[in-house]
């Protein structure tokens, strides 16, 4: 990648209150879709990394497999080794929520990991990112710019569209345009990989000669929409990113693309939820609440990151 | 008949691999059974998939829709208003849609003279497409919970969905080996212009043949649904790929006309035994995926050792 | 018309103990294999040469020796082990013992590139044509004229042309695809290739098999022309008249093994010849046709004006029940369309079939089939046999559904009704588990006929039913043809060969050009009249049917 | 020959759909121009990997590695020790292990005998998991930039992948009309028993026939790296899929024995074509998949149109 930045500070974290002191050994189980995609790997990699932070925390990783009942099926085996508890983040929320709920009848902690489950009663506590959020931050900052722009030709590139998280960026992100009076003319899905957002922006930028605004939902994918853009030497429109991948954040630094802003969906979360899993399983509420556990819900903002604020943030960017 | 015992010598190797890895569970009869019944429940959906893709390939077809009939099924058979019909309503919905989009298939070979890999694959765009309209791609719950039971409910310690892939091997190893329906099957597969001019319908059987494998991507629906208590428009994710593999590491040519269940189920086990051990371990992805690539070029060369003596068959290598 | 006789079969060396030639051990390489001393322009010396396959020994010593510019014949029942030999000599099996002395020399002859160096070159049995690839193309497959790795297009068709009018057909087109030609057509470009190869000895399989008269006769003239510039040729067919026409001196096999050797081929009488391949004696027969012809009433086919155009038109025919009608013709003639018509496995573009009365649908196989028709097919290998499976199931496939109960097949009965088939056609090795395609070319052809002597078929369709067939196994099958008739079936009849239409036939209908011109009782026709007939230059209107 | 043109006829009718749809881009030149310039740089890639897979399914096997292939090649070439050297060792190294990896496809395949689809299925997952494992599942930015330059700069108005490919499409159809090679491929899919018997080194042919593949991955590799200005493990997904699809649509058998370039090129633009005009259309993705199947089965009855006098061969309803 472009930049040598040693951004491991910005992922992992271990607070500097009275929680941070070792308590009851914990094994924590964890699971996650293979890594194939930056965001994913940024995730397994932040969980193992928190993990090693704690010295009484034991980390059982198990591979998810490639659908949802090889992840079923490895959940399984993990229940059978009796972990205090599990970071799961499920490759199909709606299908592992009945596996999960028996781990947690079988006495562990199960924390669901950003993929929600149908049935709250399926984890302990959930952590998530805030996909229609996204949408709405992206909509708020392509709105301020083309307000009152009624005939503004702003262009979706989503990710995946069989995929649940797709349709709710993609409304959150039409429902804020609506309130700016504007709306998505031009959408298109790639497949979250850097060729597929290379061939369909190739595409959108015959389809629409003239464009004002893109969001795309992927800063992985962005890699290929920039270089279609570029391809096509086109310049008469910014862009905002999804996601904040440190290539996209170097690119919102240096002022170099269309690229201008991206919203946040931050890998980080997965540290977050060894913390969580640890604090549970030791009783432990967060420091600077006042309840005695934590939290049944943490849904995560979707910030805006700008050239202004792209220095705080860069830590937090992942490797695409 | 040698060409099987050689797959099961591949699949005890395996075995042996996890005994030396992980002794812990390979080494204790109650964990081992555990744990083999987690390899036949993950085996069963692909596994029922794989017998009727047998038959197609077995009949000298291809079917690629596989996969996507296999999500188009759980999806419909999950809606809210199957589901309203309660356990025969989404049984019959799952089946039906499976065996109706096969014998489409069918159709188009058949009657359209469609290249089997085109038409299957244009099925399979179209039925991904049409599962992710009617789903909203969105995963549907499902509420019935007799269908749910096959995979959490036992009888003698096995598995539901286990006794039902059980029930389609054995259904699909008589009806290759001990009816006209199979016997017609091989001739089509092996030689189409003799079968036709021998008196066999061989556009009315090939129909059949499509609709058969789609029957079964109806019952690996049931099955997926019942595993993960929902429909998908995801589900059968490179299942075509993976039910081709496995049954021609069984023996089945590609070509057609030759080809067991025996041995497909074999390839079945092979794969998911091999996907069991790399979890079991603990591999990364990457690793698994490397160390796939070997096992699966080992396997066939080992099956391949004790066959030396049919090689000078030119059409056997094909 | 004689009949097989029992009390005449006698072993080869039963017979012929005092003739010194006959030798079925392996000879060790210092004996000499001649009566003559052997000259300098011995090219070929096998001795001792042996080939297994799983479970058979088709190979068990065999001795052959062949003289430069001689045509030499291979003569032997179907299974003998004809084509191994040769497929061992032109470099495709490895012997797993013997010894071969090619132009003085041992060799080895590792692999079909070896041989070819060597200046063999072969013409199989099995065509061994790419479909896809032009005429030109098939010809010089393989060692294309070439520079710097192109195809000199122009000097390849150029040479293909040369080649094809030497062998006397200009007219088949160098850049046509051979998939499109027909059967005879192929043969020819099949023999363009040897000749290609400028081989010191050229081998053919059974060449004239898929050749009709006027063809053979051409193929003849190029043999001859060959061996006059000393190119050793070994010749094999099962067509004793052929072997007297054309060949020098004969080698005789007998279950892998060589009854005789180095007959001359001329004199040696046909009752030596024929007992020393199958071990009795036997005449090129045919049975006695019945005294009255036996046609009662409603045809049981009755073929209505059918035309498929550029293929045959106009045709008109019936056949009784009992009655065997036999079709002449060149090749090309249309004869195989037509029964294919008839048969529903083409759909014609005008009139109609009625069989018993009532007419078929057209295009629909499985409604003749259910009507009572059967069809064996010209081309046994693209037409009718799955290679891979067992012969009793190849043998019941028209008919397993008849043995079936409930929709279960019921192996055991096939197979014992497969074994009787096998048993009276003369099947070798007579096992009928084996695979079909491991079988020799003629006992192959034995099977796609006994499939339809099973079960009850009331109109047979036969195309060309003893292609590659020996001559015991021959009379055999004219035998069963027939009892069939005389138990009612109708027959009809496709053969390239004249003689076997007139002897067997009881009815003969003369093909040209796709239309039926002439139409005969067989005893009113003879070879010469029947070859005016399909050679003649224009239709005449009073000659048509 | 009419095949083809059945196909360009299919070809020209989705001209007529985008005209109809969207007369704004097809009625005007010079955006028609820039619009079918896209059409032509996406169909690049998939493009030249067809050409490889045409040459292999004529000569009678199946390469499914081929996505998996580019995707190896292409993070390779983007490493940072590869870029070091320059656009030479970037160049050279993507295509190395591109006809590497190929060879060692064709040695299992003729030596091993394995089943081509068993092999490459083999070499499909270890290539995928070879190129995780080197670039950690991340993707590797190209620095050096007279690649990237290949999808941006321009000859006459034409992006230089756009040349690449009309080169590779060239060369690929002298290699395979007009030279020894060529008919030797067509040989040896067609019968491969005849071409033996005819002195051809069948095996030998086929190692090379994978490396060619392999090469054409390479390549395709490069233009990947160049359009995306990146490597990465996903690149090339589902190639083989699409590449067996275009070539099969374009005539090729996949029995082996037939099949044209220009068909294969064809072929691949047709896809290109629709999923070009799906997205000016700016269709949602689930109708873009029904209509997509709808598509695919009606440019082959409509190129099958023509070819009533063909039906009568046996071997083309296989
Ligand atoms: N590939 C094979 N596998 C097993 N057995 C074989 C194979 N090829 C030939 N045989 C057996 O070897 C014997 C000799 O066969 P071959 O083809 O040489 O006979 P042939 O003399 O040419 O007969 P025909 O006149 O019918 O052509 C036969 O019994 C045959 O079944
Ligand atoms: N030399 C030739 N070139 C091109 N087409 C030919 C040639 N000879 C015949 N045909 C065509 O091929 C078809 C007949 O082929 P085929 O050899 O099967 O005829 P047939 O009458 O069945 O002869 P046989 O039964 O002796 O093989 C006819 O349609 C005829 O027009
Ligand atoms: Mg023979
Ligand atoms: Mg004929």
């Amino acid at each position: 990648t472009s930049n040598e930045t040693k951004n491991d500070g910005g992922q992992t974290k271990v607070s500097e209150g009275k929680n941070a002191a070792p308590g009851k050994n914990v094994t924590i189980g964890f699971s996650a879709p293979a890594a194939d995609h930056g965001w994913i790997g940024a995730i397994t990699a932040n969980a193992k990394a928190q993990a090693a932070k704690y010295s009484d925390v034991k980390l059982l990783p198990v591979d998810a497999g490639k659908d949802a009942p090889a992840q079923i099926a490895a959940i399984e085996s993990l229940i059978q080794q009796k972990p205090d508890a599990i970071v799961l983040l499920p490759n199909d929320g709606a299908q592992l929520t009945a596996v999960a709920r028996k781990a947690m009848e079988a006495g562990i902690v199960v924390i669901n990991l950003d993929r929600e489950f149908s049935d709250p009663a399926a984890s302990f506590a959930l952590i998530k990112g805030d996909n229609y959020g996204m949408g709405v931050s992206a909509g708020h900052y392509i709105g301020r710019k083309l307000k009152g722009r009624g005939d503004a030709v702003i262009a979706e590139v989503a990710g995946i569209d069989t995929l649940q998280l797709t349709k709710d960026r993609s409304k959150g992100f039409a429902d804020t345009l609506a309130t700016y009076g504007l709306r998505v003319s031009n959408r298109v899905a790639a497949d979250f990989t850097v060729p597929g957002g290379q061939a369909v922006t190739a595409n959108l930028l015959q389809a629409a000669s003239k464009i004002d605004a893109i969001w795309n939902h992927d800063d992985d994918q962005g890699v290929g929409v920039l270089a279609a853009i570029k391809q096509a030497g086109r310049k008469e429109f910014f862009m905002v990113g999804g996601a904040g991948s440190l290539d996209a954040m170097d690119h919102i630094a240096a002022g170099d693309t269309p690229l201008e802003a991206t919203v946040t969906y931050p890998p980080t979360m997965a540290s977050s939820a060894i913390s969580l899993a640890r604090l549970a399983v030791q009783g432990k509420g967060l420091d600077d609440l006042v309840e005695l556990q934590v939290p049944k819900l943490i849904v995560l903002q979707s910030e805006t990151v700008t050239r202004s604020n792209v220095d705080r943030y860069r830590p937090l960017g992942f490797k695409s | 008949m040698k060409r099987t015992l050689g797959l099961v010598a591949v699949l005890v190797a395996l075995l042996v691999v996890g005994a030396v890895t992980r002794p812990d569970i390979f080494g204790d009869t109650s964990k081992l059974w555990q744990n083999e019944l987690t390899v036949l429940t993950l085996a069963s959906a692909i596994g029922i998939v794989t017998v009727g893709m047998t038959f197609v390939m077995i009949g000298g077809g291809i079917d690629l829709s596989v996969g996507a009939l296999l999500a188009l099924a759980s999806v419909w058979c999950t809606t809210v208003a199957t589901q309203s019909y309660g356990v025969g309503g989404v049984i019959f919905s799952a089946l039906a849609v499976g065996a109706g989009a096969g014998f489409v298939n069918g159709l188009l070979i058949s009657y359209g003279r469609l290249v089997p890999f085109i038409a299957t694959l244009a099925m399979m765009v179209a039925a991904r497409g049409l599962a992710q309209k009617i789903s909203g791609s969105r995963t549907q719950i499902n509420h019935v919970s007799l269908i749910n039971d096959l995979a959490s409910e036992k009888i003698l310690g096995v598995p539901y969905i286990v006794l039902v892939f059980a029930v389609v091997v054995a259904l699909g190893w008589v009806l290759l080996n001990r009816t006209t329906f199979g016997r017609r099957t091989v001739a089509v597969g092996g030689n189409a212009e003799a079968a036709r001019l021998a008196g066999i319908n061989t556009r009315r059987h090939t129909v059949l043949l499509y609709a058969l494998s789609g029957l079964c991507c109806g019952i690996a629906a049931l099955v997926v649904v019942a595993q993960t208590t929902s429909g998908s428009n995801t589900n059968g994710d490179l299942y075509e790929l993976n039910a081709i593999a496995a049954a021609i590491i069984g023996g089945t040519a590609l070509a057609g006309g030759r080809g067991t269940i025996v041995g497909s189920l074999v390839g079945v086990l092979i794969f998911s035994q091999i996907a069991n051990l790399f979890t079991v371990n603990n591999l990364p992805t990457e690793t698994q995926r490397i160390v796939n690539g070997a096992i699966i070029v080992g396997a066939v060369l080992i099956q391949q050792f004790r066959l030396a003596d049919l090689r000078r068959r030119p059409k056997l290598s094909t | 018309m004689t009949r097989l006789d029992a009390e005449a079969m006698v072993t080869s060396n039963d017979g012929l103990a005092d003739d010194p030639l006959a030798d079925d051990r392996p000879a060790g390489g210092d004996r000499p294999a001649d009566d003559r001393p052997a000259g300098d322009d011995v090219v070929l010396r096998l001795a001792g040469v042996v080939k297994t396959f799983p479970g058979v020994r088709a190979l068990d010593g065999v001795r052959l020796e062949v003289r430069a510019g001689e045509v030499h014949c291979l003569l032997g029942q179907n299974g003998a082990g004809k084509s191994t030999l040769i497929k061992v000599l032109s470099g495709v099996y490895r012997p797993d013992d013997g010894d071969i002395v090619w132009q003085g020399r041992h060799v080895h002859l590792a692999n079909p590139q070896a041989a070819m160096k060597a200046g063999i070159a072969t013409i199989y049995q099995e065509l061994d044509l790419v479909d896809d690839l032009s005429v030109a193309e098939n010809i010089y497959i393989g060692q294309e004229p070439h520079r710097a790795g192109f195809v000199r297009r122009g000097e390849m068709r150029r040479g293909a042309g040369e080649i094809l009018t030497r062998l006397g057909h200009p007219e088949i087109p160098v850049g046509a695809e051979v998939g499109r030609l027909p059967a005879a057509a192929k043969q020819i470009v099949s023999m363009g290739r040897a000749l290609s190869r400028d081989a010191k000895l050229l081998i053919m399989d059974e060449p004239s098999a898929v050749l009709a008269q006027d063809e053979v006769s051409n193929l003849f003239r190029v043999v001859r022309d060959l061996t006059a510039q000393g190119i050793a040729v070994i010749y094999i067919s099962h067509r004793l008249e052929e072997v007297r026409e054309i060949g020098d001196r004969v080698t005789v096999l007998k279950d892998g093994r060589t009854s005789a050797v180095n007959l001359d081929a001329r004199s040696t009488p046909t009752r030596d010849l024929v007992s020393r391949m199958t071990g009795r004696t036997i005449e090129y027969v045919f049975p006695p046709r019945p005294p009255e012809p036996t046609r009662r009433g409603e045809p049981l086919l009755l073929v209505d004006r059918i035309t498929r155009r550029g293929e045959f038109e106009d045709v008109s025919l019936t056949i009784h029940s009992g009655e065997i009608v036999g079709i002449a013709g060149l090749v090309g003639s249309g004869r195989s369309e037509l029964l294919e018509t008839i048969y529903g496995a083409r759909r014609p573009d005008a009139g109609r079939v009625l069989s018993n009365g009532r007419p078929l649908r057209p295009g629909d196989v499985a409604a003749a089939v259910r009507a009572g028709l059967g069809m064996a097919p010209e081309e046994r290998k693209s037409q009718a046999l799955l290679l891979g499976e067992p012969v009793y199931r190849n043998i019941t496939l028209a008919t397993f559904r008849r043995f079936a109960a409930a929709g279960f097949t019921r192996s055991a009965r096939e197979r014992a009704a497969a074994a009787a088939v096998a048993d009276g056609l003369q099947l070798r090795p007579r096992d009928v588990d084996r695979a079909v395609g491991t079988l020799s070319g003629g006992n192959q052809q034995k099977v796609v006929v006994g499939r339809w002597l099973l079960g009850d078929v009331s109109l047979l369709l036969l195309d060309e039913p003893t292609r590659g067939v020996d001559v015991g196994a021959r009379a055999e099958l004219y035998q069963m043809i027939r009892r069939l008739a005389d138990d009612g079936v109708g027959i009809l009849l496709v053969s390239s060969e004249v003689p076997e239409v007139l002897g067997l036939s009881d009815r003969v209908l003369v093909m040209r050009e796709g239309r039926l011109v002439h139409q005969a009782s067989a005893e009113e026709l003879d070879e010469d009249s029947v070859l005016d007939l399909v050679m003649a230059g224009s239709l005449l209107e009073g000659d048509r049917v």
